[in-house]
């Protein structure tokens, strides 16, 4: 692979280049696939999502329902998102969701995955220590809430609705949507209270 | 497969470090690696499962010290390998040594509208659904060479059938180039304790999805 | 654990190559481990469940990287700056910044009779065995975080005990500090398929050597 | 450990020194082990245990009934030897030792475990699929021949008896010990028959 030992940098540019001079891979296509998840596609789309579900209760109904359609009437879609399953956190049940065997993860709604979801540390400890990987990421939970961890080994894909913080009444869809962090809707994080840092 | 990549409940890989939402790559080959992966597997020679079966047989010590952009761009070289695309020869040289064969490539334009149809993994079933919510299954004791989606940490484990999702293309036969063989699939609930013991969290439970070849009632 | 040190079962490793009969070390350094580790353990600061739980919670990446005198001095360096007997200060710099503390040191006169001696891990036990051998018994499951001998793959399984081979220091406690706490000790035999599934060789079995608290009835 | 990235060579050095300088470790003490292993104790002895227990029946029934105190009748015992147990192989059984948690062998009487033994590739696979890691190794046995792997989980040391070839009626024990190789005392390997390379 250009030379054992050679970097992964050097061995990535030489790939590319290799594809490229045999007419298997369109130089312009990359550019277009890396700018669609660096501009277009991210938590941004989930937390309309989410923000929609907490203010409107059809809405709400058809993403537990049916999570794929609901999410299509927002415009996302797509490529890791083919089938998604919305499961939705209660003061009684919390749910997390990981991919222990490799990396599935909503694209449409989501983006691309941070690289602690990646990581082995998350993937071999959340199935069996979710209290504690919750702890290291700074989120801890009631004794009595319940926690489901999900862990994608199909091709469904899973959104955590998190539950709507306090003091939010009287904030418009925007703004919640705002409140609703990527980790949340990975349920390895909550949503933000009005005022606290993103 | 039993490889390096079915990573539930292995210990000792310390505290999960958790990454400002913004940063989605920490180098330009990131970037790279992610397109090309993508553009070439739009050429369609190879499945979402065969590709999985090969980051999955990565040698584990390479897996472990990879970080994830570096195990798909192994992976893709060895798919490319595989499918006679491109030789180990021009991977080392780095450059081409003859022009392509005729492929179907992702053209820029194409970029969107590929992104936004995604690729649907179910199918019609001819048969009715084996289980159904609320049944008590059992995941089968398997241990495949080949590629399954049955984690270790689940298999031999009584649970709940608590949705069935549908008919999907199985991956351990399509990984392999012997079809989609669909399935229906199930999502089964495990309490704690049943798969990790006494000493495991009560309150805490985990779902997998599961082909119905994985259960017995 | 379920450290990467658990390696049964998995897979991705490639074959196993062989050695002629005197290759016993690769390097000078080898040797050296060899006998520092050794000399190290004579002092009687640790025990060898310890030592064993030290080298299975080096970094899954790192254990799978390193070669096997590797492991070891990774795991002699640990020992050594758990037990206050050594600081990472003096590693670093590879000197020791101060003369050591009293201890009981492995004399070249004593190495003969220490080596013959071994160190015996049977007990005289008060109660008597709770299994036989014919009995069938099944491995608990369980996923200690602390150090166990049961190893992955052998847990929730269905075996016959074929030997009982008396009251040994139980590992899980005395790996921790927590003293010998002896159990009755069974060979526990499994059929392939009982272990791996319908696939399996069903010519082969598979024993292991568990405590009793390792196993119910 | 010397500074991160220092080499294992370079790391063995400074501890060995280290504990020298701190008078943990005598180093007339280090060379009398190396020496030991290198010189003394390693598979030779073995091979007269076998060798013995293929021609004095007495002896054989005493090795498989308790090995440690037969073994010991030979002058071997000591540290990774305390419990020994011996399993003989039979046209109906073949027996394969090894340690899928760490590296446990019975030092007195094959000495040091080789580096296949303590490798990933031998510890992951003979339990799932002994017969592939014989075929490996060079070792093909009829399919009647029952397998039983020996996972030394605890304090036990198992070593295997391997079959005595043909055509060695007119050996004598010191002849016999000459056939009996490392990896026939594991179970990885077959006697050798006489007049085979070695």
């Amino acid at each position: 692979m250009a030379g054992s030992g050679t970097s992964v940098e050097a061995r990535a540019a030489a790939l590319e280049e290799i594809l490229v001079e045999k007419g298997y891979v369109d130089p312009a296509a990359l550019d277009a696939i890396i700018a669609t998840y660096e501009h277009d596609v991210g938590p941004r789309n989930g937390a309309r999502v989410v923000a929609r579900a907490w203010t409107d209760p059809g809405y709400r109904q058809r993403l537990l329902t049916d999570a794929t359609p609901a999410i299509a009437e927002l415009g996302f879609g797509g490529r890791q998102g083919e089938h998604m399953v919305a499961v939705e956190n209660t003061p009684d049940e919390h749910h997390v969701v990981v991919c222990t065997l490799c990396s599935c993860y909503p694209w449409p709604v989501l983006g691309l995955p941070p690289t602690w979801y990646k990581s082995a540390a998350y993937r071999s400890r959340v199935v069996i220590d979710p209290r504690g990987v919750l702890a290291d990421l700074g989120v801890t939970l009631p004794a009595s809430t319940r926690i489901a961890v999900h862990d994608s080994t199909a091709e469904v894909r899973y959104l955590v609705v998190p539950m709507r913080p306090p003091g939010t009444d009287d904030l418009d869809e925007d703004a919640l949507a705002e409140l609703v962090t990527r980790d949340s809707m990975i349920g390895t994080g909550l949503a933000r209270v009005p005022g606290e840092a993103s | 497969m039993n490889g390096a990549a079915d990573l539930g409940g292995m210990m000792g890989f310390g505290p999960v470090v958790p990454e400002p939402e913004g940063e989605l790559f920490h180098a330009e080959w990131e970037r790279r690696v992610l397109a090309v992966t993508l553009a070439a597997g739009a050429m369609g020679r190879w499945t979402i499962d065969e590709s999985r079966h090969v980051r999955e047989s990565i040698p584990p010590a390479e897996y472990l010290t990879s970080s994830y952009y570096a195990i798909w761009l192994r992976g893709l070289e060895d798919l490319l390998v595989a499918h006679g695309l491109v030789s180990r020869d021009e991977l080392a040289a780095g450059r081409a040594a003859g022009p392509g064969e005729p492929a179907k490539v992702l053209h820029a334009g194409d970029v969107a509208p590929a992104l936004a149809a995604g690729t649907p993994y179910t199918r019609e079933m001819a048969t009715s659904a084996r289980f159904a919510a609320g049944d008590r299954v059992r995941t089968r004791t398997m241990h495949p060479r080949g590629h399954t989606r049955l984690p270790r940490y689940a298999r031999g484990h009584t649970g709940t059938v608590v949705a069935v999702r549908g008919g999907y293309v199985l991956p351990d036969r399509n990984a392999h180039g012997a079809g989609e063989q669909p399935e229906w699939l199930y999502t089964v609930r495990f309490d704690a304790r049943e798969l990790w013991g006494d000493d495991a969290d009560p309150t805490s439970t985990v779902d997998i999805d599961a082909w119905e070849s994985y259960l017995e009632p």
